[in-house]
């Protein structure tokens, strides 16, 4: 085992993967940006080291930066978390030269499926279903060109990497030039890659992907589907496991077309197969995602096992903790994302400090975030603050128990998705499945309940400041404490 | 105690008035009575009547910050002395013939397409706003001439700032 | 289903089925005494009202006033919780009487069982094995005549209650008057019957007890066991699911038993029978707590049921959800009970204002508190602030995620048990399973290690006064800001 | 800058000087690199020498609250002047011939068995303190008159608060 791992990332996964490893004795070491420098998840780390200044590119994404820290601290293995470099191949193999562990895909694997054109290539050679595209860097004439071919809408993505960055949806013509140089800006942006490939768009997918793990003797499994239908602009918004439209005969087909596919470029370690699902229970695969997913909770939480634990086995050479007929799935698990965003202003970024923080708790509720009470929310990384997940023997009692505690959940002093979130849990159609990946975008009516708070919002506040003044300077003789509960609550009992 | 309290354009004329242990207030003209309880934190439990209300709150800068079910509330309270100087204060100068775009949300400016002085179509970007890793272009609101441009590559806008001029 | 239901109990237990309440839709009425009217849980529920002053006997022992409060907020069934009311059989009655549903036993089965002298003879009756002694009060005589019989040392217990209270071990005859008298003062203060009884006391015994669920319907199932051997004074301080000395047969065979006890008495809603089980694999029906046990999320953890959820839906009248063999058992849970007790000072209580909380998290963590910043721990309940609650696949993964938990844990303000509790799971004879009900009194060897720690406090108390001062009166020029990661993390990189 | 720190028995001589952004602390003669962090609330992290410490903090009625690795520690920190004044007044009057009992935990009086002006013997209960549910019989230290009892039953009493006096 490791004595000692480095965690090239930040928040809450950053929180997530010390936790992995204090369990099995691991030392940790963590990294932080300037603007990180009094996050939460760096009082949980042994040690912690500044790498630069705010700009992911400046620090999160500095190669040299951390592996020089790893050297220093003696890290033995680097765990990438996801997003920054987690999907790198040049840090995978920067790693190996400093025979550094990278916790994940060698840099090979990684270049054979990561890449999402390499990765199409090759499902096709091996006879898998993917969705018509050209795959390859795609200049205007050529999307024009596909356009017409196929018909509107088309999707342009950005072949390095994954969370919606790099994505334009392309409804008509006219609108080719500028999503195509956006996307490929935004991927350059945020990969170093700005290759940009075109396919054509399928009406009311569903988006579900198979969480496959592979270990050094050659093994893979897959541990079930997670159901990421319900999306806001390609990013995701809600994570389920199992699917409503998956049962265990398309579950096992899904299941073994995801380790044919890694297993024919020698996976090793956590990886997705991202497949589309539609109307009528044919998948397309999509890609791998070669790392840890934003929502692997939801699977540990229906198999019981601990990811991040066995990515660390599998990279220190262990084999995998079970067989295929060996895993057990149980009940149904949902996550949602939390994010600092206002959903009552076309969900623009919200920033500023966390006044007072409470997370919701009791049974099968588990709450993963680096917030805490004076955090700063800043503009310079994901928006993301929080994931809530829930289990429950069944799908209706998980989702009760999300809005339970979605309702529990409090974060003061920054606005967030939750009131959205609420509202969605108790979506007719939501509640009965009928999901796919527009379902948010087109068909979800989002109520803006704002308007209805002003007047409390100003009752409170106004009763707050007379408070505050009476406590100053007294105004009103012998002024009793105010104990509401007594009157509100008819303790006259 | 009489305040003025303005929720995002909303305006508020309050009354206040403490009745043992309760207060008394009138909104607009609507008689409200509240039950507050004392916790010590960010957190509070309040009915206003017989609505029952978990609200979480802070106070920076003069302004409190209100939290009802999710959603923040900024609430400007003045007193009737600070009301009416706020509104003297309040009426500036005529809308100019100038555009001023200001930044939709907060984020990091990674490109200037275009410098001062140069003439802008409608819809023609002039600038890269970077916010949460995705990147926005923002463009000029409509034909004109770039009076100024208030910001550089690299620099941190909060939202609202300024970020340059169409004449 | 009701549409309102009363808890007549107060902190974490309260706030626990409050959740359950709002998962099904129902609205919740929480009652508190003067010393609760700030706590936590009262936020979570839809009405509050305050029954009387601090001490229990005037506020959640109240029969009349809580039953007043029920009928004046319409609510249509009360939930007792653990302690205070909960395994009172008049109370049951009186519910019964004004028409509004207590959510467990009725007052006759309380009356068969809930007694440990009528669940003595219930057992014996059915031919089931019990701990050889005396059914029924007791005089000193009495208890020295038995101790000539049967030898040193005995156990004094209250009739009428659990949780350590009106309990004595009798090691000497010198000792059996003021044990007795002691024994019995206690029993009447805390369950208002100061019945006591004596028995042998069996040497290393494990306590290991089996939660059993009834439904109107005579429908009986147990959930498996949980091993409640880690106590200190006969109070619970750990327990866990399954027991090491308990196999798949045993398990049966208890589970049987303890359903033919239950069974006898048409036992309705959530029961626990408990045991003593020997070195030999023995065991001996001790008594049935006719209520939900404060360690009941461990069985929670196991079964994948929500026991409060399941004590509502009995108490409505629906038949259990499932059958003995649909009860599917998984992992390994353990529970640790969080004190404000100080383990430095022989587990004096503690009391106080918490300056701060943080809750350990992450996946398959649970925590069970009404603890939050500014929380006044009195001396008026129980020292029970938290319960830590970690699940595994298997017992030592879930060993070492509940000291990754523990070490997570700050209670910042207040003293608490965890400093013994993170000696206890390092434990060399608790990992390896070697635990009978004495062996923290007298085989666990807690070391004070609080005297390691006074330079460390001295220095820090010194630094923080020094920069209050500097911020109030700088007296160095040009302090720079003190920004130590940048030197303790050597970020010169 | 000078300071007297005392932490339940055990008492600290501290020489603190700022150097650059950590401190250096001279404790009871023994030289401390002390680095500390600035998160702004009760839970912080420091570096004292190499070994990193999270750790809790409170300071009321001017004592510090000190929460390490699940330990409390009340941590008294006076200057030089501060110091020798409380010397001064700590000088009480010497040991008297009477046994004061105090409440070794924080409790409720259920019970006062015994009044003032009663014989009593070593043992003897004279009250009952009734903590978490727990009752607890506080009996006499040794043989003697009661001098005196200072609780009622009914009354909450602190940790370390008199409770009777045996002369």
């Amino acid at each position: 085992m490791f004595k000692k791992v480095l965690i090239a990332n930040r928040g809450e996964i950053a929180l997530r993967v010390i936790r992995a490893c204090r369990e099995l004795g691991i030392r940790t070491v963590a990294v932080y940006s300037e603007a990180d420098r009094w996050s939460n998840y760096l009082s949980y780390a042994d040690e912690a080291y500044c790498i630069g200044p705010a700009p992911a590119r400046e620090s999160y994404l500095k190669i040299d930066t951390i592996l020089d820290v790893a050297r220093r601290s003696g890290a033995q293995a680097i765990h990438p978390g996801y997003g920054f470099l987690s999907e790198n191949a040049d840090f995978s193999h920067a790693c190996k030269q400093a025979k550094i562990k990278f916790i994940g895909p060698s840099a090979a694997t990684m270049r054979a499926v990561g890449n999402k054109i390499a990765a199409r290539q090759t499902a096709q050679k091996l006879g898998l279903p993917v969705v018509p595209g050209i795959s390859g860097q795609v200049d205007e004439k050529q999307v024009i060109d596909f356009g017409k071919q196929h018909g509107y809408p088309l999707l342009l993505k950005a072949a390095g990497g994954g969370g919606g960055k790099g994505l334009r949806v392309v409804r008509e013509e006219k609108d080719a030039a500028k999503a195509l140089r956006e996307a490929s800006s935004e991927a350059g942006h945020a990969f170093g890659n700005s290759t940009v490939f075109v396919e054509k768009y399928i009406s009311k997918p569903r988006h579900v992907e198979i969480q496959v793990f592979g270990d050094r003797q050659g093994n893979v499994i897959h541990l079930g589907e997670r159901e990421c239908s319900v999306q806001r602009r390609h990013q995701k918004l809600v994570e389920e496991s199992p699917s409503v439209a998956v049962d265990d005969r398309l579950r096992e087909k899904m299941g073994e077309t995801a380790k044919k596919i890694v297993k024919s470029v020698g996976y090793e370690n956590a990886g997705t197969c991202e497949f589309l699902l539609d109307e009528k229970g044919s998948f397309y695969f999509l890609e791998v995602n070669s790392r840890l997913q934003v929502e692997h909770p939801v699977t540990e939480m229906i198999t019981g096992l601990d990811l991040v634990q066995m990515q660390i086995a599998v990279a220190v050479g262990d084999r995998l903790p079970l067989k295929q007929d060996e895993v057990r799935q149980r009940g149904h698990a949902i996550e949602t994302r939390i994010c600092a965003e206002d959903p009552f202003s076309g969900f623009a970024p919200a920033t500023g400090e966390v006044a007072a923080v409470r997370f919701p708790a009791g049974p099968f509720v588990r709450v993963d975030s680096d917030l805490r009470i004076r955090s700063q929310v800043t503009v310079f990384y994901d928006s993301l603050v929080a994931k809530l997940i829930v289990w429950a023997e069944d799908r209706p009692t998980a989702v009760d128990r999300m809005l339970r505690s979605l309702r529990e959940f409090k974060v003061v002093g920054v606005q967030t998705t939750i009131p959205f979130q609420i509202q969605l849990f108790q979506n007719r159609k939501f509640r009965a499945g009928k999901i796919h990946t527009h379902f948010v975008d087109q068909e979800f009516d989002f109520k803006d309940v704002k308007e209805e708070h002003h007047e409390e919002a100003a009752i409170l506040a106004g009763a707050l400041e007379f408070l505050r003044r009476e406590q100053m300077t007294p105004k009103y003789a012998s002024p009793r404490p105010i104990s509401p509960w007594k009157m509100a609550f008819r303790d006259d009992l | 105690m009489k305040f003025f309290a303005h929720s995002n354009g909303h305006d508020f004329e309050l009354d206040i008035q403490p009745e043992r242990d309760k207060l008394l207030i009138t909104c607009n003209g609507k008689q409200i009575v509240l039950a507050l309880d004392e916790a010590k934190w960010s957190i509070r439990t309040a009915f206003i009547g017989d609505r029952r209300l978990d609200f979480g709150w802070d106070r920076s800068d003069g302004v409190y910050n209100l939290h009802i079910e999710g959603i923040e509330y900024e609430v400007v309270v003045r007193d009737p002395k600070t009301e009416s100087l706020a509104k003297v204060v309040g009426e500036g100068p005529a809308a100019s013939q100038t555009a001023e775009v200001k930044a939709p949300i907060p984020g990091l400016i990674t490109k200037v397409l275009l410098k001062a002085g140069d003439v802008v179509k409608k819809d023609q970007p002039v600038l890269c706003l970077d916010a949460m890793k995705l990147e926005n272009e923002i463009s000029a609101p409509r034909d004109g001439t770039l009076k100024s441009i208030e910001v550089q590559p690299g620099q941190a806008v909060e939202k609202g700032q300024s970020l340059f001029v169409v004449g």
